[in-house]
């Protein structure tokens, strides 16, 4: 079924009575070509484009529990393509190019919403930085500008540029980037998957992998084994148990990031800002509520829940950044898993099991790569070659010194 | 989250910084196998569960501790002073 | 309409306003329960159609009676009138409604409500691609929120605290009461929290006596005891919205929300509250019976109604009706018919349903439809003879009580569905939480108390204190039985949610196309995600969706609680101070000096530190640097360099200490000497460096940057307690007790002989690098190291902190004749470009000592932190190295932050050979210079190459120099 | 000790004046205390505990006194020592000859402190540190004292009797530290 305004219309004038299922529940098959553990934004991504792109068939999506429950369903919906390290930028902007035109290709509409992002600057070192670092996403085709003051108070006028602790000294702006609504994501890459025969296999949990003389032949799950040619894993907060049971250690730790969102309000902040002396970032959804976050606790955790400290420390630095939220009122919190890298940067790579492949280390970046994961994972199983933008997302880099540093903080996953 | 201080009992994890990995305790010679000193800066275990992990009471006697935590429920199970840890395995080679 | 009776103060009036019109009403109510008294019944409009809402509840579940409270800066959007006590001067004012409440332009979206289904906007909008961001978001975006944020920073003072109690009770119920008293009796450190002004919950809202009087005469009683036990505390007013691991509950107390402006109180108190026991007792909430068109205003929880005719002394209506499948319905038809409303009829679903009283039963019949536009006028009735409309100002509907379980599950833990109670109740629970009362499923008021006693002995034993249970007042018994029915069927919307408008019809259709988990449903139809959370509605909705999947309930599973409890204002959660008290500001000991001079000072981390220091006649900054920059070269020159971190490093172990933490020896270093020190990560990367001075064979001083102090210090802990405990070293941070000052320039030995009491500072005597303790300026102890930064003869200079303010007015005095000038960071950063010194911008922690051209320095003779690992293939092919960059055309400004190419080359991320790092004005070379690192960048000196910074539209042509642009040799520092 | 007769340098307390500043609200008196002297001291290996001027050296969380001195429990094997009124003297030296063999640093300089008298009893100084510290009660009976957190400051808190308290923090947060005792303190009014 395809989706349209006239399709709603027609709907709308006969009860209803004609909506199909967004997707199938179909019942595991023994084996496939290809399986891809995790049913969130990059595992579906992945088998979308599998079977889209790269034309291959006999592909299952297991997940756990439902369909995008994991970090594609809990995060802040931020899309940029603002990176630094020639390793990650041509990637990201790849992503962003995907964003684009994602919504007609996989008719659903994510609401990407193209509302640029402003990364805030206090000082003349970080201004320097953001320079350097526009300057790059240029040269890798991407658009940039840089703010002053003055640019920022025209387009932000309530931000706090009179009574700052750190004066606003500017800002790097993308105008590109901006935001999409995160579940529509999901569901649209599993309503594209399925209707391109993909098995989208729900309640279904990897509990191990077969693997004979170093070769994968398939997973077993809680829904009994299944046969696999190739098995993509990617599960972001969960790689390192799944991978375990590969017999796999990752430069991966899982780390919960909490995310905010206010009571709906009439909108007043058009696109993202993120404050570059507290942690703080914000945008407002089309439903009005402020969408906000901060840093990661700090600490390891599967729990999807943080602490008080971390809430505190993000309401401080908003009320730093525009006062004029004070009277807003916070009405949920909620907290994932990432899959901190020791980097900060992922992996998209073979790993020395063959058939088994694995998509990880995002961090807190995971949702804006969806289009360009799902795709360069794809490329990768289906041509056993990288995709051109993720050469650099190598599972050796780390023996070999070839790492992706975007902030340089070293092998400390909770300061990425 | 409160942390069981060695000494001076519970205190908020707000006073601490959260390092890791316990592991880390285990620095190998820096003159012997690069790739020992490779997965000891990169790998880890990263369980779901019991994690013996590093935190350092930044506000408060400076100590590092070895706390022992689990990463699905937040449970800690206990925590000791991370020199005594350190000096112990140190004493066991 | 007012009713008789109550717990309003009559004795006062107090005059509001709602949508500018005038209203009075009394202490004790809400602005709801007084807008009621006033005959105000249409209060709201719904997010999606618009629809003309009411009142619904008399608690803070309230999903339809949002207004903005109070205007200017202090309007306070979507705030519950069922949870603002009245005050002198209230205003309110309606939203989400244009040109006005009573009629609302956008309410032609009801019309339109057959195309508006759950998720529509999924389906459509898409083309063409651009008009999503020109005029479908737009749209959707003007429709967008309920309230309106003023845009005007908030005016009232917050607070934030820490409270400690063995036991924690939330909610001052009749289960809560009982628990604290129990507790606080037994000699426990007892809090007792409850959102409302007033202590009782429940009981206030019900008829039923306690010992045969009044239930507020025995909670006025425990209240006298309460208040005269110190080991309990009473908190009012403040509502426990989080529960955080290992007992750490978060707390908003409204301190002065019910005053007209807060005066000198803070507003809000965030508490953040570590609890050994705690015990939730925070009620339960009716849930509603959606039928077709249950949304107008006057259609309303059962027990609601009851609230307000027995506290609040209103009711909506003369004349009403009560829907219900509860025993607990007839309760309220009996209440109001003690205050003189007049019932139209009881509608009992359950067909064997009895008469508890006078009124009209009709047993077995079902309320189907509702008239009124913008309020209820009449109810349409399904029973044995057929359909009827009754007519009626308000319904009250009871369809049974949902625990409030959500403090259980904010660790994630879900409730089970318990057939018998037809009801969630709390499963696994949170270490140290226990569930007490209405919100354990108890419904009695003699059990819900019983069980508030039993939570507080076990909570008690627990804590090894042993406690008693006390005597508990007589209770009337009333019968609670009841029958769950989750919705009427039949044609039309009947709402679930209702400030999102999801009805029955969105969850049918969300099955339809597979919406089916929980989690599926919420996230298609936006169930529960309004400002109530769905504590009306979610249950309700999983019931229709276990209806039409034809699963259990307890298969179908629940949607789990997130905090907070009930939104909380991010004034209250970003507490305390915020603009330019938002983070501590650290001042260097000359910045009072500094500011008498007149010194522009910049944010440096937490430190604020002179940038320069401008003189009369100066009219641009880069005057005053210049300036500053040329006397320091010229005569001398004195920078306040206290911000670098210091660390005293004792012990017999100290140099092999050091000599593992830094790239380099520093083992080999001579008492009274000092080294530069570079300090690897363990990664191999460049971390931090700083010079350290051996003061004794078994005493070093060490200095860090001043942005990683912090870091460093810990990093060093980390090595001296976890690496290497066998070490005898010892580490004290002494940033903050000495005061150090840069004295640099050809004349800088000259000032300091002025100062020194009788210290030979000859070369041969105090060479470069050489350090010393000695008194200064009539026998103040001080330290004195020959280290430079400029490039210039120069010292660093420590005294005692307090003296520095006086150190640096005095070398400036001393030294007038020597031409001695105060600079600040930006001569200071000059001069160490100029130099090619590296600092932050380089060091960024994505560079190695290669790349720093100090690769020579990591030792490959001993164990020291990073030196293997920056020896893998990764780093040492990287070939960008640290250069000095010249602008060809001597006008040409240098960008840090510009890329590096080769002349011609085109620019692109692969031609990319690298970027400026620093740069500045360089009044001794006299244009512009910067420091960067481009690709082989040793081997190319003298070569043109191009910096891009095509962000600002600017390609420069640069000549590519030794990064050393004064005094190559290093003569000067010798001399 | 510094001769003050022939110091050509004047000293400036830790708010920036010639003077220690001093605030009243309510109960509670505040006050800079710019003639306290501080000095680290940690064991070294094989040293045996000393009892510098006749202290005995407290255990973890505690702080002890002895006339014009008195001793901070700081961490394993270290100790914050104090000498009330003795600023201007070269206490660590002082210190280091009471304590041969271990290892002192001066820290004099290192901290601001405030000295906080109620003069209504414990009650007020108890308001006041809820507000200030995420301490319990309990951990800060008299005879007490610990480093914390405050306003994302670094801070020793000593409770030095039931109706006084002291609080140092790092000399250059001075100004930050003062404005939040002083907010929190009027605030209780």
């Amino acid at each position: 079924m395809r989706y349209s305004a006239f399709r709603v219309l027609k709907e709308a004038l006969t009860g209803h009575k004609g909506w199909r299922p967004l997707w199938r529940n179909p019942e595991p098959k023994p084996a496939y070509d290809y399986v891809i553990v995790g049913g969130g934004g990059h595992g579906l991504a992945t088998a979308y484009y599998l079977a889209r792109t790269f034309k291959q068939a006999r592909i299952a999506v297991l997940e756990k529990g439902w369909l995008g429950s994991g970090n594609i369903g809990r995060n802040t919906t931020i899309i940029r393509s603002n990176y630094l390290l020639p390793g990650n930028e041509p990637f990201y902007e790849f992503s962003m190019k995907l964003w684009e035109g994602l919504e007609q290709a996989f008719n659903f509409n994510a609401m990407v919403s193209q509302r640029g992002i402003l990364n805030l600057c206090h000082t003349d070192a970080q201004r320097d930085a953001y320079r350097r670092r526009g300057n790059a996403m240029l040269l890798a085709g991407a658009d940039a500008e840089l703010l002053d003051t003055e640019g920022v108070r025209a387009m932000y006028p309530f931000l706090n540029f009179d009574h700052a602790r750190f004066p606003i000294k500017g800002g790097l702006l993308q105008r590109r980037a901006g935001t999409a609504r995160h579940d529509g994501v999901a569901w649209g890459y599993a309503r594209g998957a399925d209707l391109a025969g993909v098995d989208l296999i729900q309640n279904c949990e990897v509990t191990g992998f077969r693997i004979e003389n170093g070769r994968l032949r398939g997973v077993e799950t809680s829904r009994g084994y299944i046969g696999a040619g190739k098995v993509g894993v990617a599960v972001a907060g969960s790689t390192s148990r799944v991978m375990a049971q590969a017999g796999m250690r990752l430069p991966i730790e899982s780390h919960v990031l909490q995310a905010f969102v206010s009571e709906g309000l009439k909108p007043t902040i058009d696109g993202v800002i993120t404050f570059g002396a507290g942690h703080f970032y914000v945008s407002q959804s089309d439903k009005g509520g402020l969408v906000f976050g901060g840093d990661i606790d700090g600490y390891n955790s599967y729990a999807q829940r943080g602490n008080l400290p971390v809430i505190e420390d993000v309401a401080e630095g908003g009320m730093a950044l525009m006062p004029m939220i004070g009277r807003a009122r916070l009405l949920r919190i909620w907290g994932g898993i990432m899959d901190m890298s020791m980097d900060g940067s992922p992996i998209i790579d073979r790993t020395p099991v063959a058939g088994l492949y694995l998509n990880a280390g995002w961090c807190y970046g995971g949702f804006k790569a969806t289009p360009a994961s799902g795709y360069a994972f794809a490329h990768l199983l289906a041509t056993d070659t990288p995709h051109d933008t993720a050469r650099a997302y190598r599972l050796d880099r780390f023996a070999r010194g070839y790492v992706i540093d975007e902030k340089g903080m070293g092998a400390q996953p909770n300061l990425h | 989250m409160l942390i069981p201080h060695p000494l001076l009992g519970l205190r908020d994890a707000q006073e601490f910084t959260c390092l890791g990995d316990a592991a880390l305790l285990n620095r190998p010679d820096g003159l012997a196998d690069p790739q020992a000193l490779t997965d000891y800066v990169y790998l880890r275990d990263n369980p779901a569960g019991v994690h013996r992990e590093l935190w350092f009471h930044e506000q408060g006697d400076r100590s590092w501790l070895v706390v022992t935590r689990n990463t699905l429920t937040h449970e800690i199970l206990g925590a000791e002073l991370a020199r005594d840890v350190a000096l112990r395995a140190k004493g066991a080679k | 309409m007012r009713l008789s009776g109550g717990e309003i103060d009559r004795s006062q009036t107090l005059r509001f306003t709602f949508d500018g019109r005038a209203y009075t009403g009394h202490p004790g109510d809400t602005l709801a329960s007084a807008l009621l008294a006033n005959d105000v019944r249409l209060m709201g409009r719904s997010f999606k159609y618009h629809r003309p809402r009411g009142v619904f509840s008399a608690g803070s579940e309230e999903p339809n009676a949002l207004v903005t409270l109070r205007g200017g800066a202090r309007a306070e959007p979507n705030t519950r009138a069922t949870a603002v006590e009245l005050f002198e001067g209230l205003e309110a004012r309606s939203q989400n409604a244009w040109p006005s409440l009573a009629f609302d332009a956008l309410a032609v979206n009801d019309l339109m409500a057959n195309f508006l289904t759950a998720g529509f906007y999924y389906k459509t909008f898409m083309w063409p691609r651009a008009f999503w961001e020109r005029l479908y978001e737009p749209m959707i975006r003007k429709a967008a929120g309920l309230g309106r944020l003023s845009m005007a920073a908030d005016p009232d003072a917050y607070d934030k605290g820490f409270l400690h109690c063995d036991l924690l009770v939330i909610g001052a119920g009749a289960a809560g009461l009982a628990a604290a008293l129990t507790a606080a009796r037994a000699g426990a450190q007892v809090i007792l929290a409850d959102e409302d002004a007033r202590l009782g919950g429940r009981l206030l809202a019900e008829s039923a006596t306690l010992d045969g009087a009044p239930a507020r005469d025995w909670v006025a009683g425990l209240e006298a005891e309460m208040a005269s036990l110190p080991n309990l505390r009473l908190m009012r007013r403040t509502t426990v919205w989080g529960l955080f691991d290992h007992g750490v509950y978060g707390a908003v107390e409204r301190v002065a929300d019910h005053l007209p402006i807060p005066g000198a109180q803070v507003r809000q108190t965030l508490w953040r509250i570590t609890a050994r026991r705690a015990v939730l007792a925070a009620g339960a909430t009716e849930r509603h019976i959606p039928f077709r068109n249950n949304d107008r205003p006057g259609v309303m929880q059962a027990g609601a109604l009851r609230a307000y005719a027995n506290r609040f002394a209103v009711s909506p209506a003369q004349r009403v009706a009560i829907f219900t499948s509860q025993d607990d319905g007839h309760q309220t038809a009996l209440d109001l018919i003690a205050k003189g409303v007049e019932i139209a009829a009881v509608i009992d679903s359950r067909a064997e349903a009895r008469a508890m009283g006078e009124y009209r039963l009709i047993a077995g019949g079902q309320v189907c439809d509702s008239r009124g536009r913008l309020g209820l006028r009449a109810v349409q009735v399904r029973h044995g003879g057929g359909v009827e409309w009754l007519s009626c100002g308000a319904l009250g509907v009871a369809g049974g009580w949902n625990p409030n379980l959500h403090l259980a599950s904010h660790q994630r833990g879900r409730p089970r569905w318990d057939e018998a109670a037809q009801a969630f109740l709390p499963d696994t629970l949170p270490a140290g939480l226990a569930v007490a009362g209405a919100a354990a499923g108890q419904g009695e008021t003699a059990a819900v108390m019983a069980s508030g006693v039993a939570a507080a002995l076990r909570a008690l034993a627990d804590l090894g204190l042993s406690g008693r249970a006390p005597a508990l007042p007589i209770t009337e018994a009333r019968s609670l039985a009841g029958q769950s029915l989750w919705h009427v069927p039949g044609k039309g919307r009947a709402w679930v949610d209702f400030q999102n408008d999801v009805t029955v019809k969105d969850i049918k259709l969300a099955h339809q196309e597979n919406m089916r988990p929980v989690e599926h449903l919420k996230r298609w139809t936006t169930l529960g995600m309004a400002t109530d959370q769905g504590k009306t509605a979610n249950v309700a909705a999983l019931a229709v969706m276990a209806e039409l999947t034809g699963q259990t309930i307890a298969a179908t599973r629940t949607t789990i609680f997130r905090p907070p409890y009930t939104p909380v204002a991010l004034s209250a959660l970003g507490g305390g101070d915020s603009g330019a008290q938002f983070r501590p500001r650290r001042l260097t000991p000359s910045h009072a000096w500094a500011a008498a001079q007149g010194a522009v000072f910049v944010e440096v981390g937490q430190w604020m530190r002179a940038q320069w220091f401008p003189q009369p006649g100066e009219t641009h900054w880069r005057h005053s640097v210049d300036r500053e920059v040329l006397a320091t070269r010229k005569g001398v020159g004195i920078c306040d360099v206290t911000t670098l971190g210091k660390v005293d490093v004792q012990g017999a172990d100290a140099a092999v200490f050091l000599d593992r933490l830094y790239a380099n020896p520093m083992a080999s270093l001579k008492v009274g000497m000092v080294r530069y020190g570079l300090m690897l990560r363990e990664d191999g990367h460049a971390y931090d460096d700083g010079t350290c001075a051996r003061l004794a064979e078994d005493h070093y001083v060490v200095t860090t940057t001043t942005a990683q102090a912090g870091p460093v210090y810990r990093h060093m802990e980390f090595a001296r307690q976890c690496l290497w405990p066998e070490l005898d070293v010892q580490l004290i941070s002494t940033t903050e007790a000495w005061a150090q000052f840069a004295v640099a320039g050809p004349n800088a030995r000259k000032l300091l002989e002025r100062v020194v009491d009788g210290f030979d500072l000859s070369n041969a005597a105090f060479p470069f690098m050489a350090c010393a303790q000695l008194t200064i300026c009539g026998g103040l102890r001080a330290r004195l190291f020959r280290i430079s930064f400029s490039g210039e003869l120069a010292y660093e200079l420590a005294v005692p902190a307090r003296f520095g303010a006086a150190l640096m007015a005095r070398l400036v005095a001393v030294g007038a004749d020597l031409g001695a000038t105060p600079y600040g960071t930006e001569a200071l950063g000059v001069m160490r470009i100029e130099k090619g010194h590296v600092a932050g911008n380089e060091l960024n922690g994505q560079t190695t000592a290669q790349m720093l051209g100090l690769g020579r320095m990591v030792s490959d003779k001993k164990d020291a932190i990073g030196a293997v690992m920056s020896r893998r293939e990764g780093l040492v092919e990287e070939a960008r190295v640290l250069v000095g960059l010249q602008p060809v055309n001597p006008g040409d400004p240098v960008v840090a932050g510009s890329h590096l190419f080769a002349q011609g080359a085109q620019q692109k991320t692969e031609t990319d050979e690298g970027w400026i790092t620093s740069a500045c004005h360089s009044p001794h070379v006299g244009s512009s210079i910067g420091l960067g690192f481009l690709a082989r960048g040793a081997e190319r000196l003298g070569e043109v190459i191009v910096a891009a910074n095509p962000l600002q539209g600017q390609q420069i042509a640069l000549r590519v120099v030794p990064a050393h642009f004064v005094d190559p040799d290093g003569g000067r520092l010798r001399d | 000790m510094t001769d003050l007769n022939t110091l050509q340098l004047t000293a400036t307390t830790a708010l920036g004046g010639t003077l220690p500043q001093e605030a009243r609200h309510g109960a509670l008196r505040m006050a800079e205390n710019s003639g306290l002297a501080l000095a680290s001291l940690t064991l070294r290996r094989g040293t045996t505990q000393p009892a510098p001027f006749g202290l005995a050296l407290p255990g973890p969380g505690a702080w002890g006194q002895a006339g014009r001195h008195a001793a901070l429990w700081m961490g394993p094997e270290q100790w914050l020592i104090e000498g009330e009124g003795l600023a201007e003297t070269d206490f660590a030296t002082a210190l280091q000859g009471q304590c041969p063999g271990c290892s002192v640093t001066e820290q004099t300089d290192g901290f601001v402190a405030f000295e906080i008298t109620s003069e209504a009893g414990e009650a007020p100084i108890l308001a006041l540190l809820a507000r200030l510290v995420n301490i319990a009660p309990d951990r800060l009976r008299p005879g007490m004292g610990t480093r914390t957190g405050l306003e994302h400051m670094s801070v020793l808190v000593i409770r030095r009797a039931p109706d006084r308290l002291a609080l140092l923090g790092l000399r250059s947060a001075a100004a930050t530290l003062w404005h939040a005792l002083t907010t929190a303190a009027a605030r209780l009014g």
